[in-house]
């Protein structure tokens, strides 16, 4: 199989899905990039990070829609647009700036379907990037997945990988509710291997990264690699860790998550979002109402600490959790 | 762009009998609704909040006159007159209004967020200048499928000042979008003055400014409504970008059923009642064009449709406890 | 004492706050109601709800402003003014609007302190209502305290009576940090004993409605009067329930929290805030992960369930957590 | 309210020799802290990201020659001119953009949210658009107090079609908040023409429809800018509200360190360069009211200074671990 960085990965879900669907678009700022100016017509950019380039190339302005910066009429045409009939991708660039636009994403487009009785469907992606590790300070670095994962109506989607960056995406433009898909900037420089052609991962389905006996490890996004790293250290000394990555955390795939937990009886739980009220908490209770009977041990949450997130590179690295504090935390539910 | 003198009225010369008698009847429809529900919300029966459109009735018949089911709307938290204009079925907008099954929205919206997709009506909002960003939307997937359809945004004068809504009116420029901004100036937003909360000379002013032409017109003039709306659409149809229209009314009743109104002269409804009601002025001016008695006909068809709705409303069920998790995704 | 109800004993707190500090300032839609329009020179509303009836006579346009409709004008301007020496009170009228305006709360107040390293001070309180029960519908019931709750650099508020209201909001207008003030509408008529002075009331300290034995109840705002009925009729039964409302989630009772599930071994979480990623779970992960060995029973989460709040009053009453299922949750937790 | 032609600038006969030689310092200290900036960052030591403000130097300094410390400034992610113009120290400046510990913000902002309030600078602000509703904050607070002061509050022509910085600009109207928008007009917001991202005539003109008063001027041109701002600055303290200015320059580096750039013709910024370089046209006004050895002092002096600054920056610790959790509150 090809070898791709799951930048490319999510890249060829759009560029299959457009070339299968005339009515994905894609919307954002500097998708295509050139616009204007004195360049001529170009594609300047094909997104700040280049995940979307050459589409603008391949589908025109028709299809590739940049636009002023602008977001709650970027969400709020996107989520208009789908309940009238078009299949868009929103990119929102950062999803910090979620708090300049968030109403058109939770209060209109996830509540659509209900609050008009079922007969509204809204097949809308906003799709952008996450996290932290890039010192890019506290405005851009987040990873408010637990928020949107909060909200009724919104899918949630947080690859780890180019293999599933690919398939999930591919899902979430199918799929015809909201999905919110969330990006790791640690992780478009990841590569692996993706076939050529489309596939689909269904949402919901957890995937076991690593398998093992003593205790579970649930990570999302760029925490999967950093629980694979460690359950592959420990696994050294004797300790078989399973690592359980649900890819998206709405839906969340409850059932594989708490049969892991019946298998090992300890749950250590990785999470970017928040150290307060966030998936890290949500699957903790989880665990804690459903799968109380199957623990051995306290459940481990590892997140950040309650700060923003600092940008001197020396702070940021103590924020994000890295493989010393996973590894502790796995050896406390052992040694309890 | 700086705003433009309205066009010049065409009046009612330049319609046909028969669509002067489809418009009279769609506002009067409007009116009987709303003062029926007027008097439903103080016995108690109607849950949740209710905003009446009754004194703007020329403003959504007005400009939906120049539509069809397959062109868009979004809507306010003030929707009834849209949805009537826009051609909803008024026995299921009552029935959503109480709160029952066989609502539009099957009991789940309520009167902020009627819809009905299958006329074009996006749904009311209770997010001020939530429809101006959503409409965008709705024209750019007529600009997509090249359909020569149009959307149209209501946004009072209130929510002509949220910041999505001109986030809105710059994208459609740049986009060139088939839209329709409508701001319905009724002088207050909740009990605070138009006349204070908009800093600009005048809602059109201010949208001009942002590339587009914009008009104001008469909102209690059905004609100068039609024809603002109707040079506007064919502009959108053409496929030549959004325009903006400020249409002055004043609404009949409180922000909310109850509102005080004190922040109203005392005389100002009642005279607004007198000189400026819509279905009088669109009355005199068809005079002799339209018989009086077909008006008065209509007048009447109104009044019992809206008794047999509210009827048929009370009547129906409460929507069974299976719904409440029901809708919430496509699949889940 | 003299008897108040919720919304005048908020009242009280503004008034006494406004005449104690010139700094104080109130801000929002219709907090005077009558700026402009034919009426003259009124007080048309003081608040839709009448919250702040009679602070726009007492103190004048000034020190109550008026606003367009324009939220993030509003909590921004109330923000630059805190970080310049105000004192501001944002009103949001309901909270649902927060997605119009969220980046100048949880990107900018919230986090001008850290960022700046230290040396700002925001004293900003924002206020408005929140809650399900009066058929407002999807966009005007929610109660986002988790969201905000999960933002370091914010403090959360979530009064459950008119005492507790007075005192939280006089400790929030004094307090030098970001605060958000959530009042539940269901509770605006809840009549109590109130002084008539200022007190104080710190955050981060629960309140024990009720003391008990058997289980821990925990829960917030509109949902501790249905917690207190349920451990009133089961005394009577014989099951001792303690009540523990935590008035503040940010910051949060933790140590109060796990005393009373270390005495009692059992918890139910009572929260309206979100099926998922809300308050319940964060504090079912909190006692999980750190009073786990106190825990003799699975953790009980009551919550909405994952939808959008319905209108239809038949609905709404399913959707809000009520004493039955409260009710039904101690049972559960005592039979395990 | 029309955009106005922008007022005639009087020159540099209206400032005295010692005025213009500050004026001049802050420019090339802009200029040489951000040419040494670019390269700097080849060498991969400064973190995150950072946007470069040269040939913009005229607007930062042409605008904050009005202002006091106890005036306030809102800035954009395109900070470091601001800062710079409203007299922040430059050491503390580029410790804090290299991550230190002796940083204006102790490294925990970084180039995108430098902050220093003792001088009335709001801070960068990673937000586009973010600075508006702060801004009229800070001239609330003035308002407020009775004091006199202003408050600025710089967007770019990008960041001029966001929603909050409209609300901004009307609650300032309604308000009368003493309160400056400058919008910094470089031509592209990352890499989007304004031509294309602003639908409006001009962005003044768009402000204008707001109602306030508003001009556009040449942001390379020192003089022009200065008069502009002097006007807006004396409106708002005599307490007739806000302002607006839309100021056009060139940015000469890309957005991001790296940009390829080709969204502008291949010899705009050389021209830009040769032709419109605010420091050169500023030299070629002041010749002979300011000895050209002296502007070359100051040249050299700001080389100096931003060389030391460096030094100091490479040598400085990084923030302590046990900074990571505090700052966080005041207390909790
Ligand atoms: C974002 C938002 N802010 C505030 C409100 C509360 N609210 C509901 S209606 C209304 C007044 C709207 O005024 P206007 O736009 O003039 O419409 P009208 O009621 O006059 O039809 C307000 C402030 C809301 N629903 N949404
Ligand atoms: C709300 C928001 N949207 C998008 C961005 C990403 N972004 C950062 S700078 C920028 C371009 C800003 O353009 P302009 O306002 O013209 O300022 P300039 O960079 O030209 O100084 C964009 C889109 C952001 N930081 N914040
Ligand atoms: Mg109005
Ligand atoms: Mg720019």
């Amino acid at each position: 199989m090809p070898k791709r960085s799951m930048r490319a990965a999510i890249n060829d879900a759009i560029r299959l899905e457009m070339e299968r669907d005339p009515n994905v678009v894609l919307i954002g700022e500097d998708v295509r990039g050139g616009a204007g100016g004195t360049g001529g017509e170009v594609e300047a950019y094909g997104g700040v990070m280049g995940v979307t380039k050459g589409l603008w190339t391949k589908f025109g302005s028709a299809r590739v829609i940049d636009t002023p910066i602008t977001e709650s009429a970027i969400v709020g045409m996107a989520a208009g647009a789908a309940m009238t009939g078009l299949r868009p991708i929103a990119e929102l660039m950062f999803m910090d700036f979620f708090g300049v636009c968030y109403d058109m994403l939770y209060n209109q487009a996830a509540k659509f379907r209900y609050m008009f009785g079922g007969h509204a469907r809204t097949p809308l992606v906003v799709r952008g990037m996450m996290g932290a590790g890039f010192s890019a300070a506290a405005q851009h670095s987040q990873a408010p997945y637990n928020v949107f994962t909060a909200v009724a109506g919104l899918k949630v989607v947080v690859p780890s990988n180019p293999y599933d960056a690919k398939g999930l995406l591919i899902t979430a433009i199918r799929d015809d509710d909201p999905v919110v898909f969330c990006e790791h900037k640690l992780l478009y420089g990841l590569s692996g291997e993706v076939p050529d052609e489309a596939y689909t991962i269904p949402f919901g389905e957890a995937n076991y990264t690593r398998e093992g006996e003593d205790v579970t490890i649930v990570a999302l996004a760029a925490m999967v690699p950093r629980a694979n790293a460690v359950a592959d250290k420990l696994r050294k000394e004797g300790i078989s860790v399973e690592v359980v990555d649900p890819r998206t955390t709405s839906p969340l795939d409850e059932e594989g998550i708490l049969e892991s937990v019946e298998h090992t009886g300890r749950l250590v739980v990785v999470d970017e979002s928040a150290a307060r009220a966030g998936i890290a908490h949500d699957i903790a209770a989880l665990v804690a109402s459903q799968g109380f009977h199957s623990l051995k041990a306290p459940i481990q949450l590892v997140t950040p600490p309650h700060t923003p997130i600092p940008f001197s590179p020396a702070l940021e690295k103590a924020w994000l959790p890295d493989e010393a504090r996973i590894e502790a935390a796995v050896r406390t539910a052992m040694a309890a | 762009m700086s705003a433009q003198p309205a066009p010049r009225a065409p009046g009612p010369d330049a319609l046909a009998p028969p669509l002067l008698a489809r418009a009279y009847r769609r506002m009067a429809l409007i009116r009987a609704f709303e003062e029926r529900l007027h008097v439903e919300n103080t016995t108690g029966d109607v849950p949740g909040f209710v905003h009446l459109y009754a004194g703007q009735e020329a403003i959504a018949v007005g400009v939906c006159e120049h539509l069809g089911d397959s062109d868009y709307l979004g809507s306010t938290h003030r929707g009834h007159g849209h949805c009537i204009a826009k051609g909803c079925d008024v026995v299921a907008m009552m029935c959503e209004i109480f709160g029952r099954a066989p609502g539009l929205c099957g009991g789940k919206g309520g009167s902020m967020h009627i819809a009905d997709l299958s006329k074009g009506m996006l749904g009311a909002n209770a997010i001020v200048g939530g429809a101006a960003p959503l409409a965008i939307g709705a024209a750019l997937t007529h600009k997509t499928k090249g359909s020569g359809g149009v959307a149209v945004a209501f946004t009072g004068d209130g929510g002509s000042n949220q910041g999505m809504v001109f986030e809105a009116m710059n994208m459609a420029v740049v986009l060139a979008l088939p839209v329709l901004f409508v701001f319905e100036n009724n002088g207050y937003g909740e009990g605070t003055g138009a006349d204070y909360a908009v800093g600009s000379r005048s809602i059109a002013e201010r949208a001009a400014g942002f590339g587009m032409p914009s008009v104001q017109v008469d909102g209690t003039d059905f004609f100068a409504v039609h024809a603002a709306a109707g040079e506007a659409v064919a502009r959108a149809r053409a496929g030549l970008g959004p325009s903006a229209i400020e249409a002055k009314a004043l609404r009949w009743y409180g922000h909310y059923e109850g509102d005080p109104m004190n922040y109203r002269a005392p005389d100002e409804v009642a005279r607004a009642r007198a000189e400026r009601d819509p279905l009088a002025l669109f009355r005199a001016r068809v005079a002799g064009r339209v018989p009086a008695d077909e008006l008065a006909g209509i007048d009447a068809q109104a009044l019992a449709e809206v008794d047999a709705a509210v009827r048929t409303a009370r009547a129906a069920p409460f929507p069974e406890p299976t719904a409440l998790e029901r809708d919430v995704y496509v699949a889940y």
